[in-house]
């Protein structure tokens, strides 16, 4: 198989790994191979099989069939446990975390530190040992901080602290960085630098090909859960691992808007939320505009898109959409006015998972495929079948659970959702979390669309490339305030990272 | 197949398994009859009544049924008396198309237990109550009994505490009355399994002797506290009697001998008072009964 | 019919076809005039709980709310002499504000369903036994109520008034959940009742509806009930109904958990229960085992069911399988 | 104690002080006995079900498992004579049995909690109905077990012994979800089992603990009932006293999705249902409002706690808002 007999011995190999689920063939004959203190970078499209893929690394699902071999020492399959105890550390795409535990809770969950003749847990030793690992993910709460109080970002942020807290040979890190901004995910480069030097292998799946660009020694590319090739640290370069993860070439993400700018579509006037009560925030929306807003974890962001789309009350300030006061006392009202939210976490608020993805395209507009109130499925079926062709939704067909789909496809999902109504204004939060480049092309394509069709588009994003390259505009929040805004002519990684912070 | 006998009664309880050897003994004395003593899943009416259709649906022949609401169920009587001979025991429907009524009158027996309270309080008193349903037609007329005959003799039945058959709160409710009323110096238990819990809290409250008790039906606690001295006195009905003479009297009644009913359709079992002077004897009968 | 109704409905057969062996009565037309009753009368409200257990949600106090309004209704006609019309509709009414109010203390003041139907479940029937006294509920000697009668116990070539009330509604509530876009919401409340809201689907007021339509369809079996056993003894009518109802649910697919459930089912679950308790008179078995034949065949019939559908789950994934190595051994 | 445990401290305190007032025998040393020694008997089992409940799973078998173990334990020692430390090992092993199969049809064949225990709360009662023939099982009068009773109905300078025992079991109970390290796996499952199981938690063990735990606890407190009533009678012995656990775990902080409660609020929620019913018999309320006047509380009781969280959460905002301004005119 592999040919260098100078090369060290391979820590992992996983050989041949198939995996089929009902109606999806996941894994197709993968075999790959784990050298120690190397960073593997596998990267691939959405539904490619890279989470599956861990997931059978991890212990959490057994493979079809293939073999782990670890240690020259060859599995079926593996237990969590026993995936643990080979020195396998997880930081799994969804977010794994009890938010009715405190943060040293979590990170110490199933190796609680104890003490006493009991073997009782020893709550002080455990937050003790969990400080520096917040440190060194520079996270900026504490460990007995309750874990309900913590953004996704802060979340996620906590995950790679608890896999740091194993005692690992191998970390996978599935998409850890998708909520994260510039400035925590430069930490994580310095983690996986750390971890590297100690000689720790590194599994890092993303979708910010810049960030792998950055950090990989080898790069694998999965596509349509097969291996499509590999890259060495040499060949490494965002053209080559797009060619090979969609087979051909990709264009420039930015493209200017096609008309000039019109009106005014929605405009906050001093917007005060109960995070930052004594922060207001003003801005506006412009027809044929794409208004990126950008901030560090916790800006306020979020809770300012929730707060215009009627999910949590405003403590003060004015909303108007085309000059007129916008009723955002629900989501209904704000939906029926043309404001659509495609909210951050699609998992809880995005999509009803265990609802068909038909269902799911007409759960905001059932009037318009009913008649009399009673639901058209023929209708229903049309119009699903129309999102999945117009957003190369892949699926075997649109009357399967959502559930089944991999990330990026059901954000193309939500997608349908509002593309299939009359929007008027759209605001994105986050839109391309965990989606691979060929999805986010085409979502940068629709929102350009939308934008020249006069459609009102407000995008916020941790992800730098994704806000300089894609805005016209970009307004940056620190702590529920405008802290400013920049103009395409002054877009710089430095200039939005100042504004952020804050010019101390 | 053998003509089907169903005796039905209105809840479990201890009482009918008397009953139910009283239809044993008849089923030794009937071998050409096939006997059935069934109890409802729970003790409503409308189970009852259901299962009656069930009944007469698998083929029975005649029933006896001791009813939990008789006053309401007329039609559904009506309705199974126009498929099957039925009677009634332990309380009755006159209203109804029942061939016969066979049993004790409540009301002669609260009577009963207001003259024991009488007897055993010259001076009179304060009595509580206990029962498991208190809207249930032998609760209402046994207490109704009572209250007729302690009328103007001093004795005051305050109130009566229900406990819908929970024997924990059977036995909290005479702990909170011993705690709550410390003027009570009588207490009743209306239904078998009362007058043992109210045994039971006194004794633990060391007030046995203290307070007199009237109690009701043939519980073993209630017939021992009888013997100790420690209960006044218990009016005890006669349900063996019930199952045996009922099966008997329907037998009888599908072989064509309509002798044994009554111009009124009342067949009255009396109910006795056991007192110290006669616990001995009736214990005995009793366990010659249930061990044979 | 889905697939998992359809395995109950066998379960329903064999059963039943197991009795007839035993006792040919089973099958004369009196003893399943008989059945169709009960199940008429238990579908009514087990329809409702149905709505309630999409949601997620629960009602305990169907049980208490057949006694407090069962006693209400009659009262009111044989009491007080209401016409019978309005005595309805006043029952109804009644059911309809416990209702509301069940889903606007669930929904406004976000308490749990278990806790505010348990309450309910205390407080109704404690207001049934205190505004009676304790005394039954019933009509004086020889009242008769022709139309309401009628309505409620009469019977149409032998089949029971209930039974088709049961169907009537079971059609009505069959398009309302699976057809209608109210049903779709419900649904996605049930599933998800965040991502429903993101969409814009007034999610307090679908849930506050599910419990309204549970009341209203208790309150209409609670009628027939009172008709049925033409008196009302509060403190036993209707004990335990809230479990029949929900296991007649659980065992018509729906999941506890909510979002998943058909109106069939729960009308095969609340045949089911009934048959049960048929079958226990019918051969003669000691009624004192009637609870435990009930639970043990819920338990079969659910496990089978499950099993079943692993199955043939399993099945089918391997015959995947199978196509995808055939794809492969093609392209090769 | 967490702030929600206190503010039904509160609650308590309050009912009683009114209580107090109305009738001062309320804080007679003789009440109090009484009152403990149900709080007692019903803290024990109300314990077992939080930890149930803490799973996001629900225990509805406990009622029947109380007449069941009930009735196997007067019948052991009263009947059969066996020496009666033998007798409670048999009696917590059955239980531990049920509880055992509980937690595997749960984890193993993957059923809803909510079915497999309504199918014992069936089962189990058929059983013991059906075991006796329907007649009450009791023990020969005046026949004592010194032991035992010391045991179980004893009291030690007035404090009933079943009291003591609930105070031990609760304190060990305590350690065990709040202190050990299975506690915080409890906690972790019942939040999102999935999540558990990615983090190497055994989570069916976890399960399958928490239903043995509940079911032991039972059958001690089946044990303690049985010594209580000194008689089992089958049909209606624990009858509802599965909605007692529940109400009292919800009282106390338990959420029934699981993940949240705590051991002392169970233990407050189960002597607020006490005090509450002692409360009717000593006002003299008639004992028909009993239900009513229980649901009315724990209603208010509830809601009260909630408006109180909330506004204070409000009242935290706003003192945050303030410091936030006083901050920014310091720095501005
Ligand atoms: N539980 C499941 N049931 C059915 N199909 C599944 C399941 N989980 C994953 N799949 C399918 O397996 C394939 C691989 O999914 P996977 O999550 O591994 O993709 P991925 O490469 O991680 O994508 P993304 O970048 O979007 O996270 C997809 O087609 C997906 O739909
Ligand atoms: N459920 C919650 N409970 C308490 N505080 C929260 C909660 N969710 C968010 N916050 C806090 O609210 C503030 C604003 O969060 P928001 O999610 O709007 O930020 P954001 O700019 O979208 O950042 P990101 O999404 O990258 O975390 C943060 O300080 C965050 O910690
Ligand atoms: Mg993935
Ligand atoms: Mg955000």
């Amino acid at each position: 198989m592999t040919s260098a007999q100078d090369l060290p011995a391979p820590l992992l190999v996983l050989d041949s790994i198939c995996k089929t689920y009902p109606g999806v063939v996941a894994l197709r004959d993968v075999t790959i191979t784990v050298m120690p203190g190397e960073v593997l970078a596998l990267i691939g499209e959405n539904g490619a099989g890279k989470s599956t893929l861990m997931k059978i690394l991890g212990g959490v699902i057994a493979p079809s069939s293939g073999r782990i071999i670890i240690d020259g020492l060859a599995h079926d399959r593996l237990s969590v446990a026993q995936s643990q105890g080979a020195g396998i550390a997880f930081v799994h795409q969804e977010l794994n975390v009890f938010d009715n535990l405190d943060v040293a809770a979590n990170i110490f969950l199933g190796r609680e530190l104890r003490s006493g003749p009991f073997g009782l847990v020893d709550v002080r030793a455990m937050r003790a040992a969990a400080q520096p690992l917040l440190d060194r993910v520079g996270a900026r709460f504490g460990p007995a901080t309750s874990v309900a109080e913590l953004s996704l970002a802060e979340r996620q942020l906590l995950e790679i602290a608890k896999a740091l807290s194993l005692d690992a040979r191998v970390v996978i890190m599935d998409e850890p960085s998708s909520s994260l901004t510039l400035k925590e995910t430069q930490v994580l480069m310095k983690v996986i630098a750390d971890l590297k030097a100690q000689g720790i292998a590194v599994i890092y799946i993303s979708h910010r090909l810049g960030e792998v660009e950055h950090c990989a020694d080898r790069v694998v590319v999965l596509r349509d859960g097969q291996v499509a090739g590999g890259l060495t640290r040499a060949e490494i370069s965002h053209d080559a691992m797009i060619r090979l993860m969609i087979g051909r070439d990709l264009k420039a993400l930015y493209t200017p808007p096609a008309r000039p700018l019109g009106p005014v579509i929605l405009e906050l006037e001093g917007v005060r939320n109960s995070t930052n009560p004594n922060a207001a925030a003003s801005l506006s929306v412009r027809a044929g505009e794409i208004v990126g807003v950008a901030g560090l974890v916790g800006a306020g962001r979020t809770e300012l898109a929730e707060a215009v789309f009627g999910i949590t009350r405003l403590r003060g300030g004015s909303v108007k959409l085309d000059g007129a006061p916008l009723d955002i006392s629900s989501p209904r009202s704000t939906i029926a006015a043309g404001v659509y939210l495609v909210p951050e976490d699609r998992k809880r608020t995005g999509l009803v998972l265990e609802s068909a993805i038909c269902e799911n395209i007409s759960m905001a507009d059932l009037g318009s495929v009913s008649s009399r109130g009673l639901v058209s499925e023929a209708r229903l079926h049309a119009r699903a079948e129309a999102q999945r062709t117009r957003l190369g939704i892949k699926t075997a067909d649109v009357d399967r659970k959502a559930a089944e789909l991999s990330g990026g496809n059901q954000q193309k999902v939500v997608l349908g959702k509002w593309l299939s109504m009359r929007p008027r204004m759209i605001i994105f939060d986050e839109p391309t979390r965990g989606i691979d480049v060929g999805a986010k092309a085409e979502i940068y394509r629709l929102m350009r669309e939308l934008a020249d069709a006069g459609v009102g588009v407000m995008m916020i994003s941790s992800d730098m490339e994704e806000v300089i390259g894609v805005s016209d505009r970009i307004v940056v929040l620190r702590e529920g305030e405008v802290a400013g805004a920049l103009d395409r002519a002054d877009f710089s990684e430095h200039n939005v990272l100042k504004l952020a912070v804050g010019a101390h | 197949d053998k003509p089907q006998l169903a005796f039905v009664v209105n809840a479990a309880s201890d009482f009918w398994k008397l009953a139910e050897a009283g239809v044993k003994k008849a089923q030794e004395e009937l071998p050409g009859y096939d006997l059935q003593f069934r109890y409802p899943v729970q003790g409503t009416a409308a189970l009852q009544n259901s299962l009656m259709d069930d009944l007469v649906a698998a083929g029975t022949d005649a029933i006896m049924i001791s009813s939990a609401d008789p006053k309401n169920s007329i039609d559904a009587f009506n309705k199974i008396a126009a498929q099957v001979p039925l009677f009634t025991t332990d309380s009755d429907a006159p209203a109804s198309n029942r061939i016969a009524y066979l049993g004790s009158s409540n009301t002669a027996a609260g009577v009963q237990a207001g003259e024991i309270a009488v007897k055993a309080l010259p001076d009179g008193a304060k009595c509580m109550g206990f029962v498991g349903f208190l809207g249930a037609d032998n609760a209402v007329e046994r207490i109704a009994g009572f209250r007729q005959a302690v009328e103007g003799k001093g004795i005051e039945l305050v109130d009566v505490r229900g406990d819908d058959v929970d024997f924990g709160r059977a036995r909290s409710n005479v702990d909170d009355v011993l705690a709550a009323n410390p003027d009570i110096n009588c207490m009743v238990g209306f239904y078998s399994y009362n007058p043992p819990k109210i045994y039971e809290a006194l004794q633990a409250a060391g007030k046995l002797g203290q307070i007199t008790v009237i109690a009701f039906d043939e519980d073993p606690i209630t017939l021992g506290a009888v013997r100790e001295g420690s209960f006044a006195g218990t009016v005890v009905q006669d349900p063996y009697q019930w199952g045996y003479q009922g099966m008997h009297l329907m037998a009888k009644y599908l072989e064509g001998d309509k002798s044994g009913v009554p111009a009124d359709g009342l067949i009255i079992v009396p109910t006795k008072v056991i007192d110290k002077d006669n616990v001995d004897a009736f214990e005995a009968e009793l366990k010659a009964r249930i061990g044979g | 019919m889905q697939k998992k109704d359809l395995g109950l409905a066998v379960l329903i057969i064999v059963v039943g076809f197991v009795v007839y062996l035993r006792n040919p009565l089973f099958l004369s037309p009196i003893n399943l005039a008989n059945t169709a009753n009960l199940i008429g009368l238990f579908g009514l409200f087990a329809i409702g709980q149905g709505f309630v257990i999409m949601t997620g949600g629960i009602d305990l106090s169907v049980g208490s709310m057949i006694a407090l309004l069962g006693v209400l209704f009659v009262e009111l006609i044989g009491k007080y002499g209401v016409p019978w019309p309005l005595a309805m509709l006043i029952v109804i009414a009644a059911g309809t504000v416990m209702g509301l109010a069940h889903g606007l203390l669930i929904t406004k003041l976000k308490m749990q369903p278990f806790v505010v139907t348990l309450c309910g479940l205390l407080i109704y029937r404690g207001v049934a036994r205190g505004y009676t006294g304790e005394a039954t509920a019933g009509f004086p000697f020889g009242a008769t109520f022709p139309e309401v009668e009628w309505l409620t116990i009469g019977r149409s070539f032998g089949v029971p008034h209930s039974f088709i009330a049961m169907l009537l509604v079971g059609v009505i509530c069959w398009v309302i959940l699976h057809r209608s876009v109210f049903g779709r919401h419900l649904y996605a409340v049930g599933k998800n009742e965040d991502a429903a809201r993101y969409s814009g689907i007034r999610t307090d007021a679908v849930v506050i509806a599910a419990y309204v339509i549970c009341a209203v369809l208790t309150s209409i079996a609670a009628i027939y009930f009172a008709m049925f056993t033409r008196s009302v003894q509060p403190s036993s009518h209707g004990n335990f109904y809230e479990l029949y109802a929900i296991a007649a649910a659980v065992l018509g697919g729906f999941s506890l958990r909510g979002g998943e459930g058909s109106i069939v089912g729960v009308m095969l679950g609340a045949l089911l229960l009934q048959e049960l308790q048929n079958l226990v008179n019918l051969l003669g078995i000691p009624s004192s085992l009637n609870f435990a034949v009930m639970g043990a065949v819920i338990l079969a019939g659910v496990l089978a069911d499950q099993q079943f559908t692993r199955y043939r789950e399993r099945q089918r994934a391997r015959a995947m399988e199978l196509r995808g190595q055939d794809g492969r051994s093609a392209a090769g």
